[in-house]
């Protein structure tokens, strides 16, 4: 059910761990599912991800699009950050079953939220980031027939 | 472990080969249609007949009673519909319960949007059925009670002769999904007071496809699937032959071998139960401690999700499930977890261990060990887990 | 002849040894269920995949709109009760035929019980359904037309792209039962507007127990058989994984050899309509000489009855029906006979050869010879033939 | 489906045929299958049957049965032919499946209207004989369910 890369990515996931006194925290939840995930990000006073590190609590996609998200952001500006799309981490994956496609929002948003703590912390502004909501849930697909 | 651990037979059986071959002459050379006139065919008739008098013996029933379908879902749905319709015009409320299996719960919803009324009672944290709370729902109105053999999910064994008693004091009429208990559990269905019995043949070793409906003779059900005069007129379709004989073959080695293999069986599991119980921090153990499948484990580890469990499990050649095999496309949790009082983030993480006798004390011991394992990995990845 | 000759393969078929050979891993090694989640029953999600698609192709449809059934009759019911449901706020009202199968009639029949209103529209004395019939028969409540791809008694192909144009301008759902045609005679559903498809495994080489329903993407049908969420969420029931793929092979085959087999089955069967006709006396031919299925033939032998006629073709090892196998337990003469106008004694006196391409010029030579010998016998004991 | 002795009568029909200038002849129909069954008697002055002969247009089952019932009446006097029942042809068949019952109806009511028509054409009264319907049909069981 999932690629290969899905599949690399959930038996060795990178980043996984906390950073302590992290410039950044972010835990979301997702409604749909239940899942958790939370993105510790280290920012230097230039603006670029230092370093970054994920817990999970979700099943083998959300693991895979956390690992995978964390590496895609790790040395990126914060808008460059701010730039990685759910679908570019799906893309980098492979793919992901069309079940499984709100998991990889769970990386998008758990960044956003986590982006959102550092502003916050700092008292800057990062042009183009909202509030992150505490849970997520995407659109409710039409039941496809 | 070179060999994969199959450890999901509440979700499907493989076909044992004594039944395989039982039915591969059905297909290329007895393959005629059992309503023909020719001698041929005449055969295949026979070769059903004695089907449906292994199936009749095996819960003293007759074998006027056993009706093939498709499958314990088909089963479900057509006792639970044509109840409906044909005792409408007593009444338009069913009882049931919160943990039966969706073909149940799902006929039942269905039901619900074309004018009946029904009661899901529920059940204690060990997942049996409140009694006083069916007595209490209990209307002039009631016309049937299903309530489920044995579960599915957490394998726990309802108190089945207590509510036929109830049901058939008060007139009204008792199915029972038997899906999981029929070959592993002896049932009686004059003993139990049971109307209507679900089985179906993959569960025990049979082929996928077949199942049946127990109808206790003189109930005036009419048919679900409409057509040629098949099973007496009550079920249409060309009978399945290869399959009907190969689900008696598993019935005759189901009973042959029932008490040896629930020995063997509940040794295994109570052995997994507890250590796992022991060795394992904050886990619980989901379903009824005594009354249950004699080959069901069920727990719930704290602060992980099934489904990355269920996949490093995978690569240590472990096959499991979480929450129901044909749920587990949904991200919902099982809704039998949450009906025993789980919260949702604990119900996520519960893993379904069923047996067979197939399985060895040592590949038991290399479960526990890897389960272990992976329970630390993933509850080191947890952002719930502090320790 | 030592070898029985099988001319009954309209009521079923044997399967092809291919077909039991691609079946066989999934019911012993690769059986687990396709909805769990580790990767060896993911395996058999694919090959239900491959069977999909290769069905799909087959009619020019996607495979998102291939849902597998228990058979044939389980898609009538689920097609004609399904569409009465989903399309009830538009009307009740379902335009037939004289000559389905009782799948569709009797579902028909059960639809009028609950309210709905069917026209049954008549078919000429070849069997080919009354076009202007039809029209005249649609009225602002008509959601639905069912008409068979081709008669199982009498082999008489419906003018389905016609009444397909029908439907489509009326802004009417067509549903066609393809039991009989399917593998035996191209079929594009969109070409011939087809909104609604069954067929059935056992009729071409493939195992009983299995079918389909092609339905068109975008139709509000809901379940039939409620449950769990497999062919996604609309057929309930663990998948019968050995039986879809052998329905896939025998699908793959009957495609890949259909030219080639319908040749050699039309000079089969027209040299024995031929000869029949010519060498025995007061006898006719049901059906339509040219728009018929390429391995049936139906006759009418006046002054005898079919049952004796069947018996003694079987002791001559020649098994062959009269009427549909489905109710040779029967006694009513054929609804197909009657309504292309037969009167009573001579539609008992009929007999189906239905061929395959397994059987030989030299059988077919022998059938003849049989049937000459056997219609004398039962003649001169007639009370209705003086000669 | 049938029994050997079914078989066997269906296979080798006993006295098929006509009698010219039969003392009697009866031909009757079962209305629930649309079988016709005719059954030719020669009867001599002391009311003994010295010949009979039938021809039927029917199942399996309808030839059996004539077969055996012609067998069972022959050399009988018309007393013995008419206490003939078809449960007595069925037991001397071995039985016949259910839905065959009826089948075996046809030839006690061919005797019965054979003998009616031998009675009337030498204006005798035969004891406990019945004018004869043209088309039997039993009573109809209620579907067992
Ligand atoms: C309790 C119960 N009922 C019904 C079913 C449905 O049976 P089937 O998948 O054979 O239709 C199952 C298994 O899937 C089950 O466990
Ligand atoms: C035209 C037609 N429709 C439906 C059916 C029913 O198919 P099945 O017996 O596979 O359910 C048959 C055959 O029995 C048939 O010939
Ligand atoms: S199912 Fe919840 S994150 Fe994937
Ligand atoms: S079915 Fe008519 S006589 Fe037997």
């Amino acid at each position: 059910m999932y690629t290969e890369k899905v599949m690399d990515h959930f038996k060795n996931p990178r980043n996984v761990g906390e950073i302590e006194n992290a410039s950044g925290v972010g835990t979301v939840g997702n409604a749909k599912c239940g899942d958790i995930m939370r993105i510790y990000l280290d920012i230097d006073e230039n603006e670029i991800i230092q370093d970054v590190k994920f817990k999970t609590f979700g099943c083998g996609a959300a693991v895979a699009t956390s690992s995978m998200a964390t590496e895609l952001v790790k040395g990126k500006t914060v808008q460059e950050a701010l730039a990685v799309t759910n679908k570019a981490v799906m893309e980098a994956l492979d793919g992901l079953p069309p079940v499984k496609v709100h998991c990889s929002l769970l990386a998008e948003e758990a960044i956003h939220a986590a982006l959102w703590d550092y502003a916050e912390k700092n008292g800057i502004k990062i042009d183009g980031l909202e509030k992150p909501k505490n849970d997520i849930s995407e659109h409710e697909e039409e039941e496809e027939y | 472990m070179d060999r994969k651990i199959y450890l999901d037979n509440a979700a499907t059986t493989p076909v044992k080969p004594e039944v395989v071959e039982a039915m591969l002459p059905y297909f290329t050379e007895r393959f005629g249609n059992p309503s023909s006139v020719y001698e041929f065919a005449a055969q295949n008739k026979s070769a059903v007949t004695a089907a449906r008098e292994t199936i009749a013996h095996a819960l003293g029933a007759e074998p006027a009673e056993i009706y093939f379908t498709a499958g314990g879902t088909e089963s479900d749905n057509w006792a639970i519909k044509e109840t409906a319709e044909a005792y409408s015009q007593k009444g338009n409320h069913i009882i049931t319960t919160k943990i039966e299996h969706h073909a149940v719960l799902h006929t039942c919803e269905y039901l619900e949007k074309h004018g009946y009324e029904v009661t899901y009672v529920n059940v204690d944290e060990n997942g049996v059925v409140k009694l006083d709370e069916l007595k209490k729902a209990i209307r002039p109105t009631t016309i049937l009670i299903s309530v489920m053999f044995a579960n599915n999910e957490i394998g726990t064994i309802q108190p089945i002769k207590e509510i036929g008693e109830i049901a058939k004091e008060n007139g009204i009429l008792f199915h029972t999904d038997a899906v999981q208990a029929f070959g592993h559990v002896k049932i009686d269905v004059n003993e139990y007071h049971i109307d209507l019995l679900s089985a179906s043949g993959h569960k025990i070793n049979g082929p996928k496809g077949i199942g049946f409906l127990y109808i206790r003779k003189g109930l005036k059900l009419r048919s679900y699937i409409h057509g040629g005069a098949q099973e007496r007129s009550r079920r249409a379709g060309t009978e399945n032959v290869p399959a009907i004989v190969g689900f008696g073959k598993a019935v005759e080695l189901a009973v042959a071998t029932m008490d040896e293999r629930m020995k063997k069986e509940l040794e295994l599991r109570d052995y997994l139960i507890s250590h796992i119980l022991a060795e394992v921090p904050y886990v619980r153990l989901n379903g009824h401690q005594k009354e249950r499948l004699s080959n069901n484990a069920n727990f719930s580890f704290q602060f992980i999700e099934g489904e990355s469990l269920l996949i490093m499990l995978d690569m240590e050649n472990i096959c499991a499930s979480s929450g129901s095999a044909c749920t587990s496309g949904s991200l919902d949790p099982s809704h039998v977890l949450l009906a025993i009082g789980l919260p949702h983030e604990i119900a996520h993480g519960s893993l379904r261990l069923t047996l067979s006798d197939d399985i060895t004390m040592d590949e038991i011991k290399y479960v526990i060990v890897k389960i272990k394992e992976i329970v630390e990995k993933l509850r080191s990845m947890s952002p719930l887990y502090e320790d």
